[in-house]
């Protein structure tokens, strides 16, 4: 019987190795797998190159990685925020390397890396310093630069209901990121609000089918990371 | 059309939010940029619908949620608390860009750093060494929607030129901008360059000349 | 207040011209807007190109519209069926011109046209024939073939119910191409099941979001082409 | 592990879709072709469970329906009515192609009208003047799905050849076999060339090797 449901957040995590590249799943908070992030911490994995649009809140979450020093690059389109610290002074420290990405282009890059298309051309960047260095290619009369798709070792991924298949929903804006993530890495990593019979999910209705998804764990009571910025929690 | 007060010179915020929406028309898709823009939903004009889409993933956001009511779950591109009206759909980031690139955006209003007589549009960096990049999505806003309107103070804190003839920060897309709304007047981007379409009460075109750094052309006699 | 509801079929297509390039939803006849396509027929619009991915079952629908002799090109991956014999003559007696693109291609062009992707490359009939005369380029070790998104005048869809707004669902394998297709026409034209009040669809289960849609007919009865293909029912 | 009848001489349709089951690893996501390969489903070993892609959009998929219970909106990729089991899911043809040209899918089983040496195939068009191409995702499930099995006759129903030096028909994908499982043996395409792995029941290698147009390494010995 195929079963992706794992027990613990540390053994869901557990192989991800130093050197990894994880996509993280998440619109700031909205989204974001705290717990998984909390659990790769814990876990120790270094020298990770991360994905995610932006770069954390206050000392938790994916902010809290970063603060750990175990992320060597930051790929995302807005590092900036109103509660981060943390990354803006390890990136003027010279401690991390960051790819800014338009968030358009991270998102189509993430899917065309999951769906197997290698590159692609959009109009986005064209005539910025973004696209210094890259293809430009005119079609039909209008200029498009050349974009890379990306993949990932690992994706680590929030989600509101799922089954043992590994099916998926989302809640509301929450969705963002995490469903194109999870095509575009090689192990997909769920942690999942609510855990559901096989054939509680409409076909319908299922926002990522199983296929994309390797494992899931239930959280059922996932933090909210405004709350604990608002309370001044640093992870660990 | 504007309520007026006696004496008043130029436009608030909301004022120059207020003329934007006058400006898009009925049954438009609508992306609303970070800071001004975002009041342009508090002043649809009677009898218009607009639909807004959020590239966070939402098409058919409503208002703010009343104090008590936020759902961290469900934002806007400034990760603010929303709502959702009834006929709203929630949708992927490759989705919500597809809206966006594809062109199926009638009207972007953002905020802006400079504005070029072409129409180029700086604003996501001063460019200036140490300053952390941070674009979102506004490249691909300025890519992909059909009009983009601006909405900004006319000139910097300091009183520098946001009206240019070239953008000295980095850009975010080339010949993009359509209409300007300042707290001064409303600018178009023609072919010839800037043109003042309307004045703010109690401002005079030479006014507007000394505040901005690029040829102005009049008002057009109609 | 927005409202793409449209009261008859000869209304909501008459505006197609000739030269028109329409996409047509379904795959074979599941999701197949049968009603839309004898309305086109109905119209009259001549020299269209049609993008499907198929030709069309016994006389009726595509295949009646094929031979009403008002198509000039087919854009397809597979223009043969058991029950296809309209597109197999003109063909062979050169009076529809044919561009053969293999389905995840067809899938990707049209997605790609929808989302401002004018290019992209695929692995997808490197070293065939289908490749020849086509840009090919090495990445990462492996050749990929240069493909360009594909956009359409018109677009005929199929759903299973949509509101006043053009927020659409659709039925089991009967969504298909539809919903890629609403993406890449500049009119896209849905006829629905049911129509439903606004708030009707849980905003989470929405297939195509009502930015991509201009106008819906309802045609509560569609009929099945396969039934009319074994009663021996010609259209018009 | 295959039922043997006294006297039977080669592997009927059935028995080479049974033996393909055998080799796809439990848990897998597989495609199966049109025609024999369709017949794979009917022969999952026990223990294992395999969710059956169909490109036209549905993961998940079960058996055909009992008579009477067709639904002309739940088809398969050879447009035959099936049913979705629970834990299934629809998706549009992109998202169905994300998976198969993205490396999702574990196994493609399909049939040929001619196989290389080298593991080219062909089983598209034959080329001739005036035939109709009709490629459907053939082209597609090659070029993105990591194991191709291929389940075919040994030969045509002339007695040509369809295991080649070179496919003298239009490729639909290079290098891409796997896996043959013929009516006369199980031949392994490897960098050396087509190596027999199993030969049917009353089968001798030289019988295999006559009816096929490349060189053939006999079974190894393990």
């Amino acid at each position: 019987m195929i079963n992706k449901l794992i027990s613990s957040i540390a053994s869901a995590v557990k192989d991800i190795p130093d050197g990894a590249t994880v996509m993280i799943g998440g619109f700031g908070e909205a989204g974001s797998p705290t717990a998984l992030i909390h659990g790769l911490i814990d876990q120790g994995a270094k020298e990770l190159t991360v994905i995610n649009n932006n770069t954390g809140n206050g000392e938790v979450g994916l902010a809290a990685l970063i603060a750990s020093g175990r992320v060597k690059k930051m790929i995302c389109s807005y590092p900036r925020s109103s509660h981060s610290k943390v990354f803006p002074e390890l990136y003027r420290a010279g401690k991390i390397m960051l790819e800014i990405v338009p968030q358009g282009t991270l998102a189509e890059r993430i899917r065309a890396g999951g769906a197997g298309i290698p590159a692609f051309y959009t109009a986005t960047t064209v005539n910025t310093p973004l696209a210094e260095g890259k293809e430009i290619r005119r079609i039909e009369g209008r200029d498009y630069v050349l974009e890379y798709g990306l993949k990932a070792d690992y994706a680590l991924i929030k989600c509101e209901r799922a089954d043992r298949l590994g099916n998926l929903t989302y809640n509301k804006t929450a969705r963002n990121f995490n469903p194109i993530m999870c095509t575009a890495a090689n192990i997909t990593i769920v942690q999942a609000r609510k855990i559901v019979d096989v054939g509680g999910l409409d076909p319908e209705n299922v926002i990522t089918p199983n296929i994309f998804v390797d494992r899931v764990v239930e959280v059922a009571n996932p933090v909210i990371e405004s709350d604990l910025v608002a309370e001044g929690i640093c992870y660990p | 059309m504007l309520p007026m007060t006696g004496g008043m010179k130029g436009w608030t915020r909301e004022q120059m939010a207020m003329r934007a929406a006058m400006d898009i028309p009925d049954g438009s898709y609508v992306n609303l940029g970070i800071g001004i823009p975002e009041l342009v939903a508090k002043f649809v004009p009677e009898g218009r619908e607009f639909i807004y889409h959020t590239e966070n993933g939402l098409l058919g956001m409503g208002p703010e949620p009343a104090p008590g009511a936020e759902d961290s779950e469900l934002i806007n591109a400034g990760k603010k608390a929303v709502t959702a009206l009834p006929g709203a759909s929630f949708f992927h980031h490759c989705d919500s860009f597809t809206m966006i690139r594809g062109g199926h955006i009638d009207v972007c209003v953002l905020g802006a750093m400079q504005i070029s007589q072409y129409g180029d549009l700086a604003n996501w960096s001063t460019g200036a060494k140490g300053a952390i990049p941070a674009v979102g999505g506004a490249m691909d806003l300025v890519a992909g929607v059909k009009t983009i309107f601006v909405i900004s103070q006319h000139t910097t804190k300091n009183g520098a030129a946001k009206l240019v003839e070239k953008c000295s920060y980095p850009l975010t897309g080339k010949q993009v901008v359509t209409r300007i709304f300042t707290n001064l007047a409303i600018i178009d981007v023609t072919p010839e360059g800037f043109r003042v379409r309307e004045l703010a009460p109690g401002i005079g075109f030479e006014e507007v000349c000394a505040k901005t750094d690029a040829p102005l052309l009049p008002l057009e006699e109609t």
